[in-house]
Parts: structure tokens; C-alpha cells; sequence
């Protein structure tokens, strides 16, 4: 999976959460749960369509490395 | 032409004993339900039989056990005499799921498929075509089978009467039609109901054997009803008997009675059946006051046993209230 | 009293034909008894002697009542039962006009009660001892009646004392004996009338409904369509399914804008906190709780899960809070007209934040009940259905006690304001690192911080600190939640 | 009183030759009528207990020549000519068959029906309730119902809906020939009484049935058109106009689901209930007189358990509340019509 169908994929998954998120405006390296304002069932449902989309488990340890924009694309891009 | 009893005596003092017997037991069972009526135990309308229990038990003796029985609501006397046990009237009576009818039809709808008797009916003249169904399918197949058919002369006045007797006739089928012509339809006197008060000349004119019959004495109503089934047994079409009967008691339990006097009624109880009997009995050394007695208690005690026995069987559970309304359940 | 008759309910007593200690036999008369129908000769089903005669002549009493008592010799254990009547029936006193026949005859009618009979209320018989009533034909009788006239005691001019119609419409006037308040129309004096004018019947002011079929009515409930505003196109001008689906098209664009919804939210929980504030006597309480086991079963209990089934802390905390209510039960009801009502049962009120701004706290039903993974699921289904609008009206008014988890945003604690007429509203913090001694060693351990906002009226402090204990507790055994 | 050849219904089956024998698994032409006969000499045939008893059902080959050519093959035994004497003739059935008989009463219209209306009800109904379950009545009667004849208002009843209100006996309303031929030893089997009701204007409609054709159910109704518009509830003589209304209504492009009861006690609700829950309106067809009618029952079903599936309220095309009058073009306009049944269909469609 290449960085730009990662981002793809992240953004898609994002705005179906939320919906009036404004990515554009979303520093690569700002924390995901604080900029969209994601509550934890929020950040649940996330996973859960991250996992979906790219059809992998992504366990609890694998949380903290979806912590920003760039570090998620760089972990769906790694594996 | 009335039928007289003629010496010698072909029957033996035993079957006169049984015959005296089932007339005792069928009035106790009457006064004890007009005790229990007037103690409201037993409701709704009954119609009692006192008076004429010559008829039931004479005709019953004329009568095989494969042989079929339409009654009408003033059956208890055909009934018992058809042999449908005191305990299973006694419990239908109260409604209770031990009855003949469990508990659903009470005093005027006693049924028992096992000894053919096909119920009391409480439509006026509404066993007639019933009867005549039943000997059709006899006939039909064959069988030698006598349908014997109670109704009262209050049911001459009505259509299925006329239409029955003609079918009867027309199609030769073997039913005993016993019309117990008591005089009165509830309280219409014969005479205020019918311009021809003779009922068996009446049924003569639909092509029918038909006798007039002194219904209080059992021994002539016996001999009269064996000639009549035996004919239509072997197929001499149906036969009607007129049995001159009378009701001591009111149409149903209770009514004003304005319709007829005291005294009438006195005169008839000079003829009371069961005394008729137990006279001639009497006389001819057969029968002691001591005997009758107790015949008169044993009876007794088997009808306040089955009493006890009704009051204590269970009622049929609501949840059944549909059933039988259809064979199968609907889905 | 014997039952006579089918349709006979009660009897009147006309003459007795025996004393006590007379002996009778069984059969004997020993009675007479007025039916609606004729005079009936009562008869004895016993042999014995008459003790005492209970019931007098002329009395009239419910059928089963015992009229006389019997001493028995003869050994029949019948039942003790009252007399009963005879066959032929002696027309005692005035000869009766021949009552109508009972109709046994039952062609063409069902075996059942006979149709209809008119049930003549007749007079009872006059005997030499009752005092002679005031004659009054019946048309008297009635007007009487509606006049409100007690005939009694009225005097009558007519002819041998009879009272006459206008002997009745004096007292009426005069007001003399008029059993209670008549309300005579407005223009005193005037002769009463028959013909009163009949008060116009109050035209109910019908507001014009507007007609909505079943359907629509069903349809616009599920979207959360007020049909109210819809105008229909169905016959009649009825509101039919088309127009609500239409309405419901049409509504994202064209919608109330945002802020008009999100305002007229914000006036709503406004006010609700005003009165809260205003009314409920608030006092707090706090704890902070050692989640170490808690995140550490939740952990391991998530490896083994697929991401739809992982649980997040709250559905603990939140299974927690459900528990300890159930165990402190003053916490957990309404305070309704100055006393307190308890829950029957928890339904945790749950404080979800939507979107676009704006709180909504639906309840979860039995939330006590629930393993952590149903609660877990239900509360997902609750938040995600809160922020598309489609929750069931039952959900969010019947909380028994509230729950806010704004740790979710990062704030240690939270004291809140209680849902009236709720008498509680638990607050969940951030759960956070902090060093924490166990045992004399120091050590980073997970801990959160709960707190607890009660209404003085409904409990004290100490059922406020054995609720928090609670939670705490609970929480030291996960796998038990 | 003769039976007038109705206009041929449109029938479900394919074309085939017409008359005599079918080729094995072919069709065969055939008329309502003697489909019925099919079905009686069957019955006869099979069954040594089943015997036909009714007024000119032998010598006469019965009013609507329904029992044409029995009595020569069967004998006056089992075909039976009665008197005038409907309570006689009916009670003697219910008695027979009390004795183990499965007879087939004609009663010959149900007009003439009302003379064994106490024989029905107080007998035939209620004596296996009220015998506590020892007395079974398997008794099957049949008799021509409804108008269109110009025979006046004596004989041109449709009473269907007074026999659905008696607990006790189950009654049909065959109206395809598939029915007419099946439906009557289903019936003979049944330890019940069954009252078959044929409309006396399909005894002359012919079509194609399969030459096989044998018993069918009697107790649920069928779909004969699918649509998704609405749902067309009728039974008996009037199906034929519910079709043809439906056809009309197509070219408007509304597709009426069409349904023949089949069974009109016990009622299957079922079917209709599903129906009116996918096309949201009904409307019911029904010869009988509008108040206290099987259409009324049917709307109250409608009303109890479909109450929030309705999209318009349940519209009813009846005969008019009067005696059938004798000229036809009063006779027409107080019976249900096609032009009446596409009307109330739009009005509930809207």
C-alpha cells in the first residue's frame, strides 16, 4: 500500500466519523484525537473502519502509532 | 283402536320387576332434581318426565342396543332407560366435565355416541330429519336398524314434522316415530293446536302403520312398540305409535299451569304408571309392600351418590372453550 | 327462597300453611310464594318438625334464602335445603292476570335466557297489615320523579285522596317537600312545563385536524417529521407517506439552519440547569480509583477481541457506576412533590456531546444488568444513533441516574450539575499515570478520578461515600463487572 | 329458473384442444359445471359412503345440470330426488352423516336455504361442541348463490357472509375451475361441515384444466396477479370483474394485487394482511350488502392488524342495500361492476 492510498484511506475513514472535520487544515503531525476532537468510542470506531478498509487487525499495542496523520500513514504503509 | 294388553301373561314377574324398577328410578331422578332446581345446584331449563315413564321404558324394551335414539329436551327418561349411567345425567346436570355431554349440553342436550342415543334436541321437531338421516344411512347400507324417534305433540304443528313423515314414507325408511302426546304443548291444550286431535289418524294419511297407544300403562306401550320395531325392522317402512300420555308436573319446572285445572290433573294421577304396575303386581302376589320399599330406598341411595359425585367433579377448564367447535383446530 | 325459574332472582313470601312445631312430611305444602309470574305453592323436600319460621309474610327476599328451619328425623341426608314449591300453584290472593307463560317452548329460540319478557315490576300484594300506600297513577308517579317531588309527602286533592298531576307541580313550585335542589330554569314562578327547553348541546370548537394516515403518522415518527407543518396530498387534504418522505428529503438543505437547532438546544439545557441549580441542594464528593486491574483485564480481554467486540475503558467505569447504584439505591430514583420516588430498576443516563455542539443523555435501559460487552455495544449503538437524531423518545426521558465521562476530553475531574428530577449525576475523569504508593513502594499506576454531584434532600454524604467506595471497589475485580 | 352461459372469464391455463379425452399430461376444455360433475362422480366413484341428495339432482340432471347423467350411472340410491322439504332433506344429511354417511346436500340456491337455516346452525354447527366432541358432522352442502340473472330479488342472494359468522362449519367460494373440480373431496374429507357456495354466473365458464387435475386445499386464499399498488380482495362470482378491473387499472400503470379468498371460514387473513403490508391500500369486493357483510369483517381485520400499513382508508365495492330489482340495467347498477371497482381502486390510490 503506498503513502497516498493510506491517506486516502485514513481521510475517507475519518469523514465518515466526522463528518465536518476539516482535513485540509489538519497538520500532519497534530494529534488525531484532539484536532477532530475524537472521543475514545470515537477513536474506536477509527480503528474499526481502518481495519476494514485496509482488511488488517490493528491491535490495542498498534493504537499509539495512529496517534497523528503521518505516523498512521507510515504504519498502514509498513506492514 | 287402542291396544289392550290380553292374558296370558307372557312376561315373567322378574322382567315386570325390572320394568317397575326402571320406572321408580326415573321418578326419584326427577323429584330429586326439582329438589336441587328449586336449591339452584342445577340451572336453566328442565324439563322433567313425570308422568310418563311408561313410554320410555316401554318403548326402550322394544328397542336392541345397536338401535339408534333421537330425544328431545325432556329426555331424561329416555336417557336412563337407554341405559346412560345416573352418575354421567347427574353430572351433566351440574355442568361438570364427568356428564354425558361434558358438561356442555346439560338437562336438554344428554348425548352418548357408544349407545347410539343422539342426543336431545331443544328446537322443537328438530331430531325428526336427524332421525330420518340416521335410518337413511341404514337403510342405505343395509343394516338392520331401528331408529327410534321421541317427540311431543307439539311437534306436529310443525313443517319438519309434515316433511319428515312424508320423506319417511316416501323413501320406506326404518324409524319408530314415538309421539308422546301429553296433551299439552307447553301451555297450548292439543285441542287449541290441531283441527285433527287424533295424531295417529294423522299420520296414517302419510302411508304409515300408525297406532294410538294408552301411554300410562307400561306393559301395553312394551307390546305395542315390540310389534312396531319388529315391522320396521324387517322392513316394513316407518311406523308411528301415538302414546296417550300425561305430565304431572309444570312444562318445565315451574309455570302458572293456568292452562289446565287441578282437578284434570288429579283424574291423570289416578293412572299413574308406576301404581298401575305395582297394583297389578300387588294383586297377583308379585310384589310386597316391603320389596317395594326397598326398590324405592337402593334407588335412593344411588341417586344422592351420584349427587355427591356431581357437586364434587371438576368443571371443564376455560381453555377448552374452543375446543371442539371444529375436529382440528384451525392453524 | 327456591329457585322457581330460570330468569328468577328473587321471591316474596305470601302465606305461610304451617306454624312451628307442626310435623310435615315430605311433599307436603307447607308455602306460598309470589314469582314475577304466579302465586307457586312451596313444598317441603323434608320430613320433620317446623322449629321457627325466619322469613315474614310479605317480604320479598333473594332466591337461596333460608326461609325456615327444620328439625329432621327421617335419616335422608339431603341437603339442607329451603323449601320448595309444589307442582299445581294456588292462586292465593287476587287472582293474578295470566303472567305470560314461561317460554319453555323453545322452537326457534336458543336454549338459552328467554328473549326479552317484559319484567312487570308489579305491586306487591296488599295485605290487611302494610299501611295503604297514597294512590298516584303511574304518569303522576313519574312526574314526580322528574320533578324531583317526594309523593309521600304530598297532599292529594284528587278524588278519595288520589294526588293529582297538579297536586304534584304545586309542591314542585312551593318548593314543600322537594326531596333535593330542582333545578327549575331561571325565571322563578313561571309553571313548571313539561316541554322544558333542552339546553343547546355545547359545540365542541373543533380545530381543523389535519388528517395524517397511519402510515405517514408511523414514518414521519421514525425520521423525526412533525406532521403538524406538512400539508397532505392525500384525499381529504390528508398527510399520506409521500409527503412525509418528501418532507424528509427536503430537510438537509433545507433544514432549520444549524444554529437555529443548536440555539434552541442551548435554551433547553439552559434552562433545565437553571432550575437544577435553582432547586436541587447540590453537595460533592470525590475518589480517585486505582484502575491498574481494570486496564489491565481490559487489555488482555482485547487482544483476544475483533475490533467490533473491543471494549473502551467507559464501558467499565460505566458497568461500575450501574452496579454501585444498584447497591446504594437512595442515589438512584426521582425526587417528584417534595419526596423521594426510587428507580425500579438503573437506567443509566449516559451524557453523549453531538457534534455540532449540544448534549444529548439518553438512557441505557437495565444498565446493572448488562455484561460489560452488551453495555458496550448498546452504548456504541446509543452514541452513534444520538449524533443521527434518531433516538426513541422513551430513551431520553427515563434515566434514573446520570453519568458524564468528559475524561474523554481530557479533564481530570468533573462536578456536574443533576439531571432534575434526577437525584444524582456521576462524573468520570481522565484516566491518567500518577504516582501512586502501594505498599510502602511508589509506583505509575492508571488511576481516575471519580466524583459525585447528590441532592442533599434525597441523601446524605454517607450514602454519597459508600456509592464512590462502591465504584472503586467494583473496579478492583473487573472480571466480575 | 335456467343458468344463462356467463361471458368466458379469462383463465389461467394455456390454450389445448377443446372436449373429451385429455392427452395424458395435456389439458382438457372444460365448464365450471363440469368440472363440479367431474368432481361429484369422483367422489361417488372413490367413495361407497358419499351420496348425492337434493331437489332435481336425479331425473332433472339438477337445476344448473351440474348432476347431469349421475343418476344413470349411479342409480337413485345414491342419486336421491327429494320433496320440496329443505329442513328434512338437509337434517336428514347431517343425520347420515352423524351415521357414518359422507353425503353431498344440494340445496338447490341459497335462497332456498334459509328453510334449513335451523338444521345448519342448530344442529349440523353445534352438535359436536355440544355433545362434549362424540357427535362429527361430515357433511358437505352445496348451493348456487348470488345474482345476475335477472331473476329478482328472491332468488338472487349472496348470503356467503350470514354463513362466515357461524362457528362450527367452514365455508368456500370456488371460483376458478381448478377449485370447482378440487375442492369438494378435500371437503368430504373434512369430519366437519363444509358449505360450498358456487356462483351461478360461472357455471358456464370454460377454460383449460389439466386433465389431471385433483383435490386442492381449502383452507387459504391465492394471489391470482401479483401488483404492488394495491391489493384487490374478493371471492366467488366477482373475481372475474376484480381481473378485468386490474387489467384497466394497468394501463394507468397501476398494478393491483389480486386476491381470491378461496376460503371464506376459516378466513385466511394471512395473506391478505401481507398484501395490504407491501401495496398499503385495499379494497374489497364483495356481493353481499355492505352492513354486516364479509366485507366488513375483512376491513375490521384490515383495521386491527394492518392499522399502521394503511396509506388510505380500505375502500368496499358492495351491492347496493336493496332487493335485487328485476330489469337488467337496475339489476346491473346494484351489483358490483368494473367501472365501480377501478373508481374506489383510485380513489385509494389517490
Amino acid at each position: 500500500m503506498t503513502p497516498e492510498q493510506a491517506r486516502n484511506v485514513i481521510d475517507e475513514a475519518i469523514s465518515q466519523i466526522a463528518p465536518d472535520a476539516d482535513l485540509g487544515s489538519l497538520a500532519p503531525d497534530a494529534d488525531l484525537r484532539d484536532a477532530l476532537e475524537l472521543d475514545s468510542l470515537d477513536f474506536l470506531n477509527l480503528v474499526e473502519s481502518l481495519s476494514q478498509r485496509t482488511g488488517r487487525r490493528i491491535d490495542e499495542d498498534d493504537y499509539p502509532q495512529l496517534a497523528t496523520m503521518a505516523s498512521a500513514v507510515k504504519f498502514l504503509t509498513a506492514r | 283402536m287402542t291396544v289392550r294388553q290380553v292374558a296370558p301373561d307372557p312376561l315373567t314377574v322378574q322382567h315386570r320387576h325390572e320394568l317397575l324398577r326402571q320406572m321408580l328410578f326415573i321418578r326419584r331422578f326427577e323429584e330429586k332434581c326439582v329438589e336441587l332446581y328449586s336449591a339452584g345446584e342445577i340451572r336453566g331449563f328442565v324439563h322433567l318426565y313425570i308422568g310418563e315413564e311408561a313410554v320410555a321404558v316401554g318403548v326402550n324394551e322394544s328397542l336392541t342396543p345397536d338401535d339408534n335414539i333421537v330425544s328431545t329436551y325432556r329426555e331424561h327418561g329416555h336417557a336412563l332407560a337407554r341405559g346412560i349411567p345416573v352418575d354421567a345425567v347427574m353430572a351433566e346436570m351440574y355442568g361438570k366435565i364427568t356428564g354425558c355431554s361434558k358438561g356442555r349440553g346439560g338437562s336438554m342436550h344428554l348425548f352418548d355416541a357408544g349407545r347410539r342415543f343422539y342426543g336431545g334436541n331443544a328446537i322443537v321437531g328438530g331430531g325428526l330429519p336427524l332421525a330420518t338421516g340416521l335410518a337413511l344411512a341404514d337403510k342405505m347400507r343395509g343394516d338392520q336398524r331401528v331408529t327410534a324417534c321421541f317427540f311431543g305433540d307439539g311437534a306436529v304443528a310443525e313443517g319438519e314434522f309434515h316433511e319428515c313423515m312424508n320423506l319417511a314414507a316416501l323413501w320406506k325408511l326404518p324409524v319408530l316415530f314415538c309421539c308422546e302426546n301429553n296433551l299439552y304443548a307447553m301451555g297450548t291444550a292439543l285441542e287449541r293446536a290441531q283441527a285433527q286431535t287424533d295424531l295417529a289418524l294423522r299420520a296414517e294419511s302419510y302411508g304409515m302403520t300408525a297406532w294410538p297407544v294408552d301411554g300410562m300403562d307400561v306393559l301395553a306401550v312394551e307390546q305395542a312398540a315390540r310389534r312396531a320395531a319388529e315391522s320396521v325392522r324387517a322392513g316394513g317402512g316407518p311406523h308411528f305409535l301415538e302414546l296417550r300420555t300425561y305430565r304431572f308436573r309444570a312444562h318445565s319446572m315451574y309455570d302458572p299451569e293456568l292452562y289446565r285445572g287441578k282437578a284434570e290433573v288429579a283424574e291423570w294421577r289416578e293412572r299413574d304408571p308406576i301404581e298401575a304396575l305395582a297394583g297389578r303386581m300387588r294383586a297377583a302376589g308379585e310384589l310386597s309392600d316391603e320389596e317395594l320399599a326397598a326398590i324405592g330406598e337402593k334407588l335412593a341411595a344411588q341417586i344422592d351418590e351420584s349427587v355427591m359425585l356431581a357437586r364434587a367433579a371438576p368443571a371443564e377448564s376455560v381453555d377448552d372453550l374452543t375446543r371442539f367447535v371444529y375436529s382440528t383446530e384451525p392453524a | 327462597m327456591p329457585a322457581l325459574g330460570a330468569d328468577m332472582d328473587e321471591g316474596t313470601l305470601l302465606e305461610w300453611l304451617v306454624k312451628p312445631g307442626d310435623e310435615i312430611r315430605k311433599g307436603d305444602i307447607i308455602a306460598v310464594v309470589d314469582t314475577s309470574k304466579s302465586a307457586i305453592e312451596v313444598e317441603s323436600f323434608h320430613t320433620g318438625t317446623i322449629e321457627r319460621l325466619i322469613v315474614g309474610v310479605g317480604e320479598t327476599v333473594p332466591v337461596g334464602t333460608v326461609l325456615a328451619t327444620i328439625a329432621e328425623q327421617a335419616a335422608a341426608a339431603a341437603p339442607a335445603v329451603a323449601a320448595a314449591p309444589a307442582a299445581a300453584a294456588a292462586p292465593a290472593g287476587p287472582p293474578e292476570a295470566a303472567g305470560p307463560p314461561e317460554p319453555q317452548r323453545a322452537r326457534k329460540r336458543p336454549a338459552r335466557e328467554p328473549a326479552a319478557r317484559a319484567k312487570q315490576r308489579r305491586q306487591p300484594v296488599i295485605t290487611s297489615e302494610k299501611a295503604q300506600p297514597a294512590a298516584a297513577s303511574p304518569l303522576v308517579r313519574h312526574l314526580a320523579e322528574e320533578l324531583r317531588v317526594d309523593i309521600a309527602t304530598v297532599q292529594g286533592t284528587g278524588p278519595g285522596g288520589t294526588i293529582t298531576r297538579a297536586d304534584v307541580q304545586r309542591a314542585a313550585i312551593a318548593g314543600a317537600g322537594v326531596a333535593e335542589p330542582v333545578t327549575l330554569p331561571p325565571q322563578p314562578g313561571v309553571a313548571v312545563t313539561a316541554a322544558q327547553p333542552t339546553p343547546a348541546r355545547p359545540t365542541v370548537p373543533v380545530t381543523a385536524r389535519q388528517p395524517v394516515t397511519p402510515l405517514a403518522r408511523r414514518i414521519a415518527a421514525e425520521l423525526g417529521i412533525d406532521v403538524s407543518k406538512l400539508t397532505g396530498s392525500g384525499s381529504r387534504g390528508a398527510v399520506r407517506e409521500a409527503d412525509v418522505r418528501m418532507a424528509a428529503t427536503a430537510r438537509a438543505p433545507t433544514q432549520a439552519p444549524a444554529q437555529e437547532r443548536e440555539q434552541a438546544m442551548r435554551q433547553a439545557i439552559g434552562r433545565l440547569m437553571a432550575r437544577s441549580k435553582r432547586e436541587i441542594p447540590h453537595y460533592y464528593l470525590s475518589n480517585t480509583v486505582d484502575m491498574t486491574a481494570a486496564m489491565d483485564w481490559l487489555h488482555q480481554r482485547n487482544r483476544e477481541l475483533e475490533v467490533t467486540e473491543r471494549l473502551v475503558p467507559a464501558a467499565l467505569l460505566l458497568k461500575a457506576t450501574a452496579l454501585a447504584a444498584r447497591q446504594v439505591p437512595q442515589l438512584n430514583g426521582y425526587w417528584e412533590d417534595d419526596r423521594f420516588a426510587p428507580g425500579d430498576a438503573v437506567h443509566l443516563g449516559v451524557a453523549i456531546s453531538l457534534r455540532g455542539g449540544g448534549l444529548l443523555t439518553p438512557a441505557i435501559h437495565d444498565a446493572a444488568e448488562l455484561a460489560p460487552g452488551e453495555l458496550m455495544a448498546q452504548l456504541r449503538d446509543l452514541v452513534n444513533r444520538a449524533r443521527g437524531g434518531r433516538l426513541r423518545r422513551a430513551e431520553l426521558t427515563e434515566a434514573t441516574i446520570t453519568v458524564t465521562n468528559l475524561g474523554d476530553q481530557g479533564v481530570e475531574s468533573v462536578f456536574g450539575v443533576i439531571y432534575p428530577p434526577q437525584v444524582a449525576l456521576v462524573g468520570i475523569g481522565k484516566i491518567i499515570e500518577r504516582p501512586v504508593a502501594v505498599g510502602g513502594l511508589v509506583g505509575a499506576r492508571p488511576v481516575v478520578i471519580t466524583t459525585l454531584s447528590a441532592d442533599h434532600r434525597a441523601s446524605d454524604g454517607y450514602a454519597g461515600a459508600r456509592y464512590l467506595a462502591a465504584v472503586s471497589d467494583l473496579l478492583q475485580r473487573p472480571e466480575e463487572l | 329458473m335456467t343458468a344463462q352461459a356467463a361471458p368466458s372469464r379469462r383463465d389461467a391455463s394455456r390454450a389445448g384442444k377443446s372436449g373429451g379425452p385429455a392427452s395424458p399430461a395435456g389439458l382438457v376444455k372444460i365448464s365450471y359445471r363440469e368440472a363440479m360433475r367431474a368432481a361429484i362422480r369422483e367422489a361417488l366413484q372413490r367413495d361407497d359412503r358419499v351420496f348425492l341428495m337434493g331437489e332435481d339432482v336425479g331425473r332433472y340432471g339438477g337445476c344448473f345440470a351440474v348432476s347431469l347423467g349421475l343418476l344413470e350411472e349411479f342409480g337413485p340410491e345414491r342419486i336421491r330426488d327429494t320433496p320440496l322439504s329443505e329442513s328434512a332433506f338437509v337434517g336428514a344429511g347431517i343425520g347420515a352423516a352423524m351415521a357414518g354417511m359422507r353425503p353431498i346436500v344440494e340445496i338447490m340456491t341459497v335462497n332456498f336455504s334459509l328453510l334449513a337455516l335451523d338444521q345448519i346452525m342448530n344442529n349440523a354447527a353445534t352438535l359436536l361442541h355440544m355433545s362434549g366432541g362424540q357427535c362429527n358432522v361430515p357433511l358437505v352442502i352445496r348451493m348456487t348463490t348470488g345474482a345476475g340473472r335477472q331473476v329478482a330479488a328472491q332468488h338472487s342472494h349472496s348470503l356467503e357472509g350470514w354463513y362466515t359468522h357461524i362457528p362450527g362449519i367452514k365455508v368456500l367460494a370456488p371460483a376458478t375451475l381448478e377449485d370447482a373440480r378440487g375442492m369438494l373431496w378435500t371437503a368430504l374429507q373434512d369430519p366437519d361441515p363444509v358449505l360450498i357456495f358456487e356462483h351461478g354466473s360461472l357455471y358456464g365458464m370454460e377454460g383449460m384444466l389439466a386433465a389431471d387435475a385433483g383435490a386442492v386445499d381449502i383452507s387459504s386464499a391465492a394471489i391470482r396477479r401479483q401488483g404492488k399498488d394495491l391489493t384487490l380482495i374478493t371471492y366467488g362470482g366477482t373475481l372475474g370483474k376484480a381481473l378485468s378491473a386490474a387489467d384497466e387499472l394497468a394501463k394507468d400503470g397501476i398494478e393491483a394485487e389480486v386476491i381470491d379468498l378461496r376460503a371464506l371460514r376459516p378466513l385466511d387473513d394471512a395473506t391478505f394482511l401481507a398484501s395490504v403490508g407491501k401495496t398499503h391500500r385495499a379494497v374489497i369486493v364483495d356481493e353481499g350488502w355492505r352492513s354486516g357483510s364479509l366485507s366488513a369483517e375483512i376491513t375490521a381485520r384490515i383495521m386491527e392488524r394492518a392499522f399502521y400499513d394503511l396509506d388510505a382508508a380500505v375502500e368496499r365495492v358492495c351491492s347496493a342495500e336493496v332487493p335485487m330489482p328485476y330489469p337488467r340495467h337496475l339489476e346491473e347498477a346494484a351489483l358490483p361492476q368494473i367501472g365501480g371497482i377501478v373508481a374506489a381502486a383510485r380513489r385509494a390510490v389517490g
